[in-house]
């Protein structure tokens, strides 16, 4: 019998950790599969997630593939669904389904050097990669995470960072003067321009809002990185994580099975329908 | 496999599927539509309004039922459909070529065990469009012909008196064969006519648009042009083109609730057209204007699947042309952009 | 027919019922506290003025399974807030119109005037109700 | 949306417990979604109960409770503070209403608990997604508004000035003193009416906290409790009554006469007229209908006569507006038509009067100096017969209610009668007699017995005059013979009704009026003394038949209520009002159209709500189709989860 | 008869005199015999302006379309605009400005008069011709229409191919307009209004169910109605769940809570539902332009729905859509005399 694409596996929420709250809170949620039935992941990958009665919504993998037993998801309260998930308690049962996507081309990065550039839930895609490429520290060159949300309470995964801080290099960044903000404070963008991470040799993986990513991908070109040393994500809406049900669609791709894991010369083929 | 049936025998062959769902064409509500065929079969239509893809994509699906209650373990039942063979009568060969072009979508990457377990069960049996339906049929400028038995399993051609039948595939022959006795063998003569009518066929005047390999490039060009909203600028964004279009697939997912966490996961149609299809839950919209749906649409089926699948996307069937609320037609669009 | 509420000898109608907070809902309290026996069919919710029910809570009732749906208000020149039931009036004459057109049994849809002094014709409203929907049996045309 | 809701379900004793299963509905609704804590309780009304509630929510850190107990009418403040209690807004509580609409109506054990459980389904799903709300704050205007200067208004007038508030009070007619100043003796203690009422009434014309507007009726009233916006119109003072000596110079020359309405039309006044001796203001008045001299080349005599040129033709109508914080409304009564009454010769006869005119004629300033006469030939009536129910308790024909006081006031007419014509017979057709409160079965059994009254219980069939007596057809039902009465006079005693005015003012107003159209009160038991608009307050025979007592315990009390109304610098008002949601409005105005408060208005093509004026009916929702605007804490979105918890 | 150059000439002077921005009108299609809406925004094009029988569509839509465009643009053109308008383009016109939609100065009504004929219903023509398609409908003078196909030219009684609305049009001479072509004519020999509901009510209430429950199970829930419909402007529909409004201020409770009375699914029970609550939000309002039923692809009879409404609102409130413009809506207004029997 053909495998029914549709038809999600349980997982059991195993763990909530606030991240940040207010008005678009993000939970992190660690989801079990009960069942014994769990899947592999590449980094970049998604899963669709669900709450039955509320429906679904596509929700990238935040934990690193090197992870077995659980797998880890950063929501932003948005509508609907993510609203159900986030008024999810230890235990519930929900539904998942994937992995769907592609996945950042890690290997073949080896022996570069790693600029990662996050803001705000758009962390979470990119965070797989940075915990695999940090778990994997030699084979690459230096790492340095970029970082920056609105306030120093917004900011996803503090705990991490501060284990993060031996491997790599952590420059984050808060758009609010703060009192006793030790770090950056200003846009994404302008703290990359200020640090100006070195091109040679790089790849430079960013993920945020539409308007920070594009300031980004300028900037990084003011840097001298090539299109092609340039990643990000692209998050169109998607329904069925499958290629078929047509909203992803960008130019002959649907984002859901090419992408979302685009190189910025990939991406500047592409209709800018995202 | 190639048959002669007297009108009046259509009757016994389809008599003679017992077992099978038969599906024709009917004139109710003054238009034409499938509807189960009961004893005898109207072959005089025009093009049915809707398309032969809802056979195999229908526009509800139930994906599976689920039953959640707070700290028990939810139980989903999946609802694959197991339906009886389903011959459908009267497929026009655009409604034929189109059914490849979908069973194309519903395979790559992931197989869609719903398309398929309809799909698998499906037998179209054509009806080769001697005169134009519609002023907008286009099959041939859409690269068939009104005779193509692409996608068909059956292909009749009406030669006034008696039907012609060629049995085209392995399926198509089978059901041919349970109705053997309706049939007589097909004369040399009969296929002459065959060819004759099928020749003039093909002569018939049809809408026409630049050259088809052309297009692609010809919307590469223009992809930032004007003209898409100016062609758009009187869209209501109904999606009447895309629903009824037999190669349009795309899909909503909604869980639909009877009570508290109980209900059906359920797949409906949705399309390009509607204004919410791309509408992220934070507002913003890639496709925010109707020029930029028009185009979507239109690049999809001519540029895009091209692209992806060597083919285009469109029959030409100009369903979607005849029956746009407001006179927006793709043939017209296209000329333009080839134009341009 | 798996659901055995849709077997005739168990039917039970299921009807919401909208009260206005100060007729019709204090009928019903009146009617309790006067210990009127009336059928358990009818569920009450209780809105401000009938004025506020919004055709959609009729239809929308019928379409979630309701056998039959009651919005009862002060009487006329009774209402608390003056015009609240005109409005209600016109506009639900509309909806009963409309659901006799395309084919609703009539007697699903009820409309009635209860003040609150009327505890004894609130019963009496929801039993011939429930006696009319008992006959009709369960609502299937415009239900999910 | 709250997260975390609890439950109470309440035995009430066995009151509940004996036909649903409490235990049942609160295990039940543990499961479901957003539950955090349900369990049931016998009494949850008693302290403990109180407490359990403020205990969990505390412990449970519960941000939403229902109470499914009984109805919300009677204890939902007792919830609503104990949930404030436990740091709960008290929007955050409600009541699912499980015993009068529930336990006590049903018996079947199985469908009440069925029932309950969906009640408080609904109630929860209601809870859940109630925003806590503040009370609106609104400044409040100390001066207060009195409608009518009858007794029930100069009462209320002279009470609210003792608190220190300003009063403006308007009356209709020339002067004031309604119809008490009409009569003659009052019931029980027949002391005089006008030696107990003109003192009050000089004391209104000499009080300088009240405003006293004669000829003047409310045009229009705008605004809301604590900050009504009222237009007066008064007609056009054609005599000034600053400047008027009350010399009666001007009467003697005018030429017109008509009915004098004080009088009840047993006697004419002229165009320029006083309505009576004692009128407060004490001022002469022209009637514009009847004057001549408004076209002064036909007449306007009275002016030249006038040394104090009181009087000045071109005065015009004037509209003042005043803002008041409350209002109270005491527009009285009118009796119900002799028109009416044709069957017992009502209008036909002379001497068949209604009860005010007998009063003017028993009263030593009415039309015959104190001698009972008949209006016909001034001769004494040596039998007279009183007819009460005249006009009331007849349903099919008249009123269906009883007019309360005719009883009191034909015994009282009959015992007057007596007094002045000591060799009369007096009989009295009546229903039955009516006669609570205090002194007053004395007063009646003294007429029957002292005055030697006949009392034929029985009603009248008809009246008609027959050489030179009226012929009173009846029957005595306790004997069952039909009785023929030669009488020189028949009295009847009409049903009190809504004075015209009352039906206007309750338009302007906007308050109800109930079916035989008194004022309405907001409840017949508890809010006797206000009407359904708050800040608006009834008193006297406006909001239904009563006697000069219970006007005046009403008029003080309408005046009490205003007086601690407007006590406060600031009043509560309901914030469950209704919410425009901006996006989805395409400024239509359906709405501003359906609100029966005006409390929507356009703003930048957006319907704004004044939230002050609100009174959260939702009319204004129940008409928007694009389901724009809603009513705060019942929104469409809560009653389609009510309506699906319930058909769930 | 009613002579497009003077229409042409018209729009041609109010562009060129530059009193309007645009001028909505018909031209010439290209699907078929039929005409298409078009904007004309420079004299020049005036000529291309047509005025037949095959002028479908109600062209106040495009007002409201405008009317949308320019509230989300940053520059807001909020000149004037000309519209051709027959009889019940002119009364959408009346209930959009009644609804404050715009305002009266900022359109020009182009009134033009139906006088003894309308609009065809295509597959009422389809069906005449015996699924032949026309290559050119004219009007024929009084109540005839002129047919020509590829075997020649005919000419049919009006009353054979016009749309049903047509055939029960109160009101064929725009009542609201700057200007009016055509005579206006108080009498057409044509149905009595309301005829079609009128026979529908005839019929006992098992057969209209079962006609709807037919009907209702058809719909494609393409919205296609509601699209197309003047008055069905909101901003988003509450029972069609393609258009969902999302502004910076909404939150994610909002997005999370918005209210989904009535599912996608094409069933019908979902179907009967969006049906009856578009029918109860047009009472008052729909002026029976019948682009609702014309534009449906399986031919669902939607106009009896909301005629149906009209009659009562008619019969039983005396109101009228686009007649009764400076009153308040039919809805939010009552009378004491309103029918008060059906209540118990
Ligand atoms: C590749 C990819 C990766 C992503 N990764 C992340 C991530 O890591 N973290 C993250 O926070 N976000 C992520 N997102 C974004 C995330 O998918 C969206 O924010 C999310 O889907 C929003 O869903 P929602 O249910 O909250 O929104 P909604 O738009 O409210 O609803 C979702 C669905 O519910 C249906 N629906 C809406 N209203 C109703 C109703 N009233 N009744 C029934 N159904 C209704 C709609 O049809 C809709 O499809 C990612 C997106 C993509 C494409
Ligand atoms: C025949 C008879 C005998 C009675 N005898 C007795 C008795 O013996 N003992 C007893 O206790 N009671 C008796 N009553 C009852 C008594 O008259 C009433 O209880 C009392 O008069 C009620 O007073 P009121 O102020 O409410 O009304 P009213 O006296 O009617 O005063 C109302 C005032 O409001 C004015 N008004 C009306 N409309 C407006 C308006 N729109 N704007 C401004 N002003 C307006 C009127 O002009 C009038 O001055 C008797 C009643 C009748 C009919
Ligand atoms: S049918 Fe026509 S109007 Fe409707 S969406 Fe398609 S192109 Fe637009
Ligand atoms: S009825 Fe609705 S849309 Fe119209 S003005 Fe009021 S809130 Fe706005
Ligand atoms: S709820 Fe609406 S209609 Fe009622 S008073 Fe408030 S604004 Fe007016
Ligand atoms: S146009 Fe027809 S098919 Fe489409 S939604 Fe409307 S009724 Fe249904
Ligand atoms: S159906 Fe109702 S809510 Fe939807 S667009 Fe039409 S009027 Fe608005
Ligand atoms: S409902 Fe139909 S007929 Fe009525 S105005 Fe809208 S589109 Fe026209």
């Amino acid at each position: 019998m053909m495998d029914n694409i549709y038809l999600p596996k349980i997982g059991r929420i195993a763990g909530i950790e606030e991240e940040t709250q207010g008005g678009r809170a993000i939970k992190t949620f660690k989801v079990e599969f009960p069942d014994g039935d769990g899947f592999e992941h590449a980094c970049g990958q998604c899963a669709m997630l669900s709450i039955f009665g509320r429906g679904e919504s596509m929700i990238s993998i935040a934990s690193s593939p090197l992870v077995k037993d659980y797998k880890q998801f950063s929501i932003m309260r948005m509508g609907r669904v993510t609203t159900a998930f986030h008024e999810a308690r230890i235990g519930d049962l929900i539904g998942i389904r994937g992995p769907y996507g592609n996945q950042f081309p890690l290997d073949d990065w080896k022996g570069r050097d790693l600029v990662f550039i996050g803001g705000g839930v758009g962390l979470a895609p990119i965070w797989p990669v940075i915990q695999t490429a940090v778990a994997r520290r030699e084979e690459f060159g230096k790492i340095t995470v970029f970082y920056g949300a609105r306030t120093s309470r917004d900011i996803m995964y503090k705990a991490d960072f501060e284990r993060l801080k031996g491997s790599a290099d952590v420059q984050l960044s808060v758009d609010a003067p703060e009192a006793g903000w030790p770090a950056y404070v200003g846009f994404v963008p302008a703290n990359l321009m200020d640090k100006a991470p070195s091109p040679d040799n790089a790849i430079a993986v960013t993920c945020g809002p539409p308007i920070m990513i594009k300031f980004v991908i300028q900037n990084l070109g003011q840097l001298g990185f090539a299109d092609e040393q340039i990643y990000t994500t692209i998050e169109n809406k998607m329904k069925c994580g499958v290629g078929k049900c047509g909203r992803c669609n960008v130019g002959k791709d649907y984002v859901c099975v090419k992408g979302p894991v685009y190189s910025w010369a990939e991406l500047k083929s592409l209709p800018q329908e995202y | 496999m190639e048959k002669i049936l007297a009108k009046e025998k259509l009757r016994d062959w389809v008599a003679s599927l017992q077992g099978c769902e038969v599906h024709g064409p009917a004139f109710a509500d003054a238009v034409w539509n499938y509807a189960k065929a009961e004893g005898d079969i109207d072959l005089r239509h025009t093009n049915t309004v809707g398309s032969v893809k809802a056979f195999a994509f229908p526009q509800r699906e139930v994906f599976f039922r689920f039953e959640h209650k707070r700290g028990e373990r939810p139980s989903l039942v999946p609802t694959l459909p197991e339906p009886r063979p389903t011959v459908v009568f009267g497929v026009r060969p655009c409604d034929g070529r189109g059914m490849p072009r979908n069973d194309t979508v519903f395979s790559k990457e992931f197989k869609d065990p719903y398309y398929w377990a309809r799909r698998d069960k499906l037998i179209l049996v054509g009806l080769a469009c001697i005169e134009p339906h519609s002023p907008n049929c286009f099959c041939q400028a859409a690269g068939g012909s009104p005779c193509s038995e692409e996608g068909l399993d059956i292909l009749m051609t009406d030669l006034g008196d008696r039907y012609h039948v060629r049995g085209v595939t392995a399926k198509g022959i089978e059901v041919m064969e349970r109705g053997r006795d309706a049939f007589k063998e097909a004369s040399g003569g009969d296929q002459a006519a065959v060819a004759k009518a099928h020749e003039a066929a093909c002569k018939e005047p049809q809408r026409t648009f630049g050259d088809l390999v052309a297009i692609p490039d010809a919307i590469r060009r223009n992809f930032e042009a004007p003209l898409w909203d100016e062609m758009a600028r009187h869209c209501i964004g109904c999606g009447i083109c895309t629903f009824l279009c037999p190669t349009c697939h795309c899909f909503d997912i909604n869980d639909e609730v009877s009570s508290p966490g109980k209900g059906e996961r359920v797949r409906t149609w949705d399309n390009c057209q509607f204004p919410d299809f791309t509408l992220h839950t934070s507002g913003h919209n890639p496709r925010d204007n109707l020029g930029m749906r028009l185009r979507q649409r239109v690049s999809h089926k001519f540029l895009y699947f091209v692209e992806n699948h060597q083919t285009q996307q469109c029959t030409g069937c100009g369903r979607c042309i005849s029956e746009c609320p407001v006179g927006i037609d793709i043939a017209a669009v296209l000329e333009r952009v080839s134009q341009s | 027919m798996s659901d055995p509420s849709q077997e005739p000898q168990k039917f039970e109608p299921r009807i919401v019922a909208f009260l206005c907070k100060w007729c019709s809902s204090a009928g019903s309290d009146l009617a309790g506290v006067s210990r009127l026996q009336y059928s358990p069919n009818a569920t009450p919710i209780t809105i401000p003025c009938s004025g506020s029910v919004s055709p959609l809570y009729i239809l929308s009732a019928f379409n979630k399974g309701a056998d039959g749906v009651l919005v009862s208000g002060c009487h006329p020149g009774d209402c608390h807030y003056m015009e609240g039931n005109y409005l209600a009036r016109r506009k639900l004459y509309l909806v009963k119109e409309l659901l006799q057109f395309v084919g609703l049994e009539p007697d699903r849809f009820r409309m009635s005037w209860v003040s609150a002094a009327e505890g004894a014709k609130f019963a009496q409203v929801v039993d011939g109700f429930v006696k009319d929907i008992r006959t009709l049996g369960p609502q299937n045309r415009l239900r999910r | 949306m709250t997260r975390r809701t609890g439950v109470f379900v309440c035995h009430c004793g066995k009151n509940i417990a004996a036909t649903v299963n409490v235990k049942k509905v609160a295990q039940e609704l543990a499961k479901d979604e957003g539950v955090f804590f349900s369990e049931d309780y016998v009494y949850m009304c008693s302290d403990p109960g109180q407490g359990a509630v403020i205990d969990a929510i505390k412990k449970n850190n519960l941000d939403g409770m229902v109470i499914s107990c009984c109805s919300p009418n009677l204890h939902e403040k007792t919830f609503r503070d104990a949930s404030e209690l436990g740091g709960l807004n008290g929007f955050q509580c409600e009541i699912a209403n499980i015993r009068e609409q529930c336990a006590w109506v049903h018996k079947d054990i199985g469908k009440a608990t069925e029932k309950a459980l969906k009640i408080t389904r609904a109630a929860i799903k209601r809870v859940q997604r109630n925003q806590p709300l503040e009370p609106i704050g609104v400044p409040v205007t100390r001066r207060a508004l009195v409608v009518g200067g009858g007794i029930a208004g100069i009462q209320a007038a002279l009470d609210l000035t003792d608190a220190g508030l300003d009063v403006i009070l308007v009356e209709k007619q020339a002067t004031i003193g309604g119809n008490m100043i009409k009569l003659s003796e009052t019931f029980p203690t027949l002391d005089c009416s006008q030696c107990i009422l003109s003192p009050k009434m000089v004391a209104v014309s000499k009080n300088p906290k009240i405003r006293l507007m004669t000829q003047s009726e409310v045009e229009s009233v705008s605004g809301f409790v604590g900050n009504f916006r009222v237009r007066i119109k008064t007609k056009a003072q054609y005599v000034d009554p600053e400047q008027c000596k009350i010399c009666d110079d001007c009467t003697a020359v005018c030429p017109v006469a008509v009915p004098n309405q004080f009088d009840q039309g047993l006697t004419n006044r002229r165009a320029i007229y006083i309505p009576f001796a004692q009128a407060i203001p004490a001022s002469f008045n022209l009637d514009e209908e009847a004057c001549l001299g408004l076209n002064p080349v036909v007449c306007g005599k009275c002016e030249e006569v006038c040394e104090a040129g009181a009087i000045d033709y071109d005065r015009k109508p004037t509209v003042t507006e005043e803002d008041v914080g409350a209002i109270i409304v005491a527009t009285g009564f009118d009796l119900y038509g002799m028109d009416k009454l044709g069957e017992y010769g009502a209008g036909r006869y002379k001497d068949v009067l209604d009860g005010l005119q007998f009063e003017r004629l028993c009263s030593a300033s009415g039309a015959t100096g104190g001698h009972v006469l008949r209006p016909s030939d001034h001769r004494v009536p040596k039998e007279v017969v009183f007819i009460q129910c005249s006009g009331s308790r007849d349903p099919e024909n008249h009123c269906a209610y009883c007019s309360k006081i005719c009883c009191m006031y034909t015994a009282k007419h009959a015992t007057l009668y007596k007094h002045h014509v000591p060799d009369g017979q007096a009989y009295i057709f009546y229903i039955d007699i009516r006669s609570g409160g205090k002194g007053y079965e004395e007063f009646v059994q003294r007429t029957m017995e002292n005055d030697g009254v006949v009392y034929l219980r029985g009603r009248v069939s008809k009246v008609y005059q027959k050489d030179g007596k009226l012929r009173v057809l009846g029957v005595d039902t306790l004997t069952g013979t039909n009785v023929e009465i030669d009488a020189d006079m028949v009295v009847l005693a009409q049903a009190m009704q809504p004075s015209k005015g009352t039906a206007e003012i309750a338009k302007t107003l906007k308050i109800g009026r109930d079916k035989d159209g008194f004022l309405a009160e907001a409840h017949p038991k508890l809010k006797p003394v206000e009407s359904v608009t708050a800040g608006i307050y009834l008193a006297g025979a406006a909001q239904g038949p009563k006697d000069i007592p219970e006007t005046v315990s009403q008029a003080s009390a309408a005046a009490g209520k205003v007086i601690a109304l407007l006590s406060k610098a600031e009043l509560a008002h309901s914030p469950a009002v209704a919410r425009v949601r901006e996006p989805w409005c395409t400024g239509c105005e359906m709405c501003v159209d359906a609100c029966p408060f005006e409390a929507i208005e356009l703003v930048a093509g957006k319907a704004r709500v004044n939230e002050v004026l609100c009174e959260g009916c939702g009319s204004c929702s129940g008409v928007c189709v694009r389901s724009a605007i809603d009513v705060k804490n019942v929104t469409q979105l809560q009653i389609h989860e009510m309506i699906s918890a319930i058909l769930a | 008869m009613v002579n497009p150059k003077e229409i042409r000439d018209y729009a041609a002077g109010l562009l060129e005199q530059g009193r309007v921005k645009s001028v909505i009108g018909y031209r010439r299609g290209t699907a078929g015999c039929f005409a298409e809406p078009c904007t004309l925004t420079e004299p020049g094009e005036a000529g291309s302006l047509v005025w037949d029988p095959t002028c479908l569509n109600n062209l106040a839509l495009y007002l409201v379309k405008d009317r949308k465009q320019q509230a989300a643009s940053r520059t807001p053109d909020r000149r004037p605009i000309g519209i051709v308008a027959k009889g019940c383009d002119s009364r959408a016109v009346a209930v959009l400005l009644q609804e404050n939609y715009f305002k009266r100065e900022e359109v020009v009504v182009i009134g033009v008069s139906c006088e003894g004929t309308g609009v065809v219903d295509p597959r009422k023509l389809k069906n005449s011709l015996k699924g032949r398609s026309a290559l050119k409908v004219e009007f024929g003078g009084g109540e005839s229409i002129r047919i020509t196909t590829r075997a020649g030219e005919s000419e049919l009684p009006a009353r054979e191919v016009l749309a049903d609305r047509c055939l029960e049009c109160r009101e064929a001479t725009p009542k609201l307009h700057d200007v009016l072509f055509g005579e206006s004519l108080a009498e057409r020999g044509y149905d009595a209004p309301f005829r079609a509901v009128k026979a529908a009510e005839a019929t006992s209430g098992e057969a209209r169910w079962a006609t709807w429950q037919h009907h209702f199970d058809r719909c494609l829930r393409c919205f296609a109605c509601r699209s197309v419909c003047p008055l069905c402007y909101c901003p988003e529909c509450v029972v069609d769940s393609t258009s969902f409004v999302i502004t910076p201020q909404t939150s994610a409770e909002e997005k999370a809570n918005r209210i989904r009375w009535c599912e996608r699914s094409a069933n019908t029970a979902e179907s009967a539902l969006y049906h009856l609550t578009r029918a109860i939000h047009l009472a008052g309002r729909c002026v029976d332009c019948g682009e609702c039923e014309r534009v449906c692809p399986v031919n669902i009879p939607l106009r009896l729905l909301n005629t149906k409404l009209e009659m009562e609102a008619f019969e039983q409130f005396d109101y009228q859509a686009g007649r009764d413009y400076d009153r308040p809506a039919l809805i939010s207004s009552f009378r004491d005399e309103d029918p008060n029997s059906f209540i118990r």
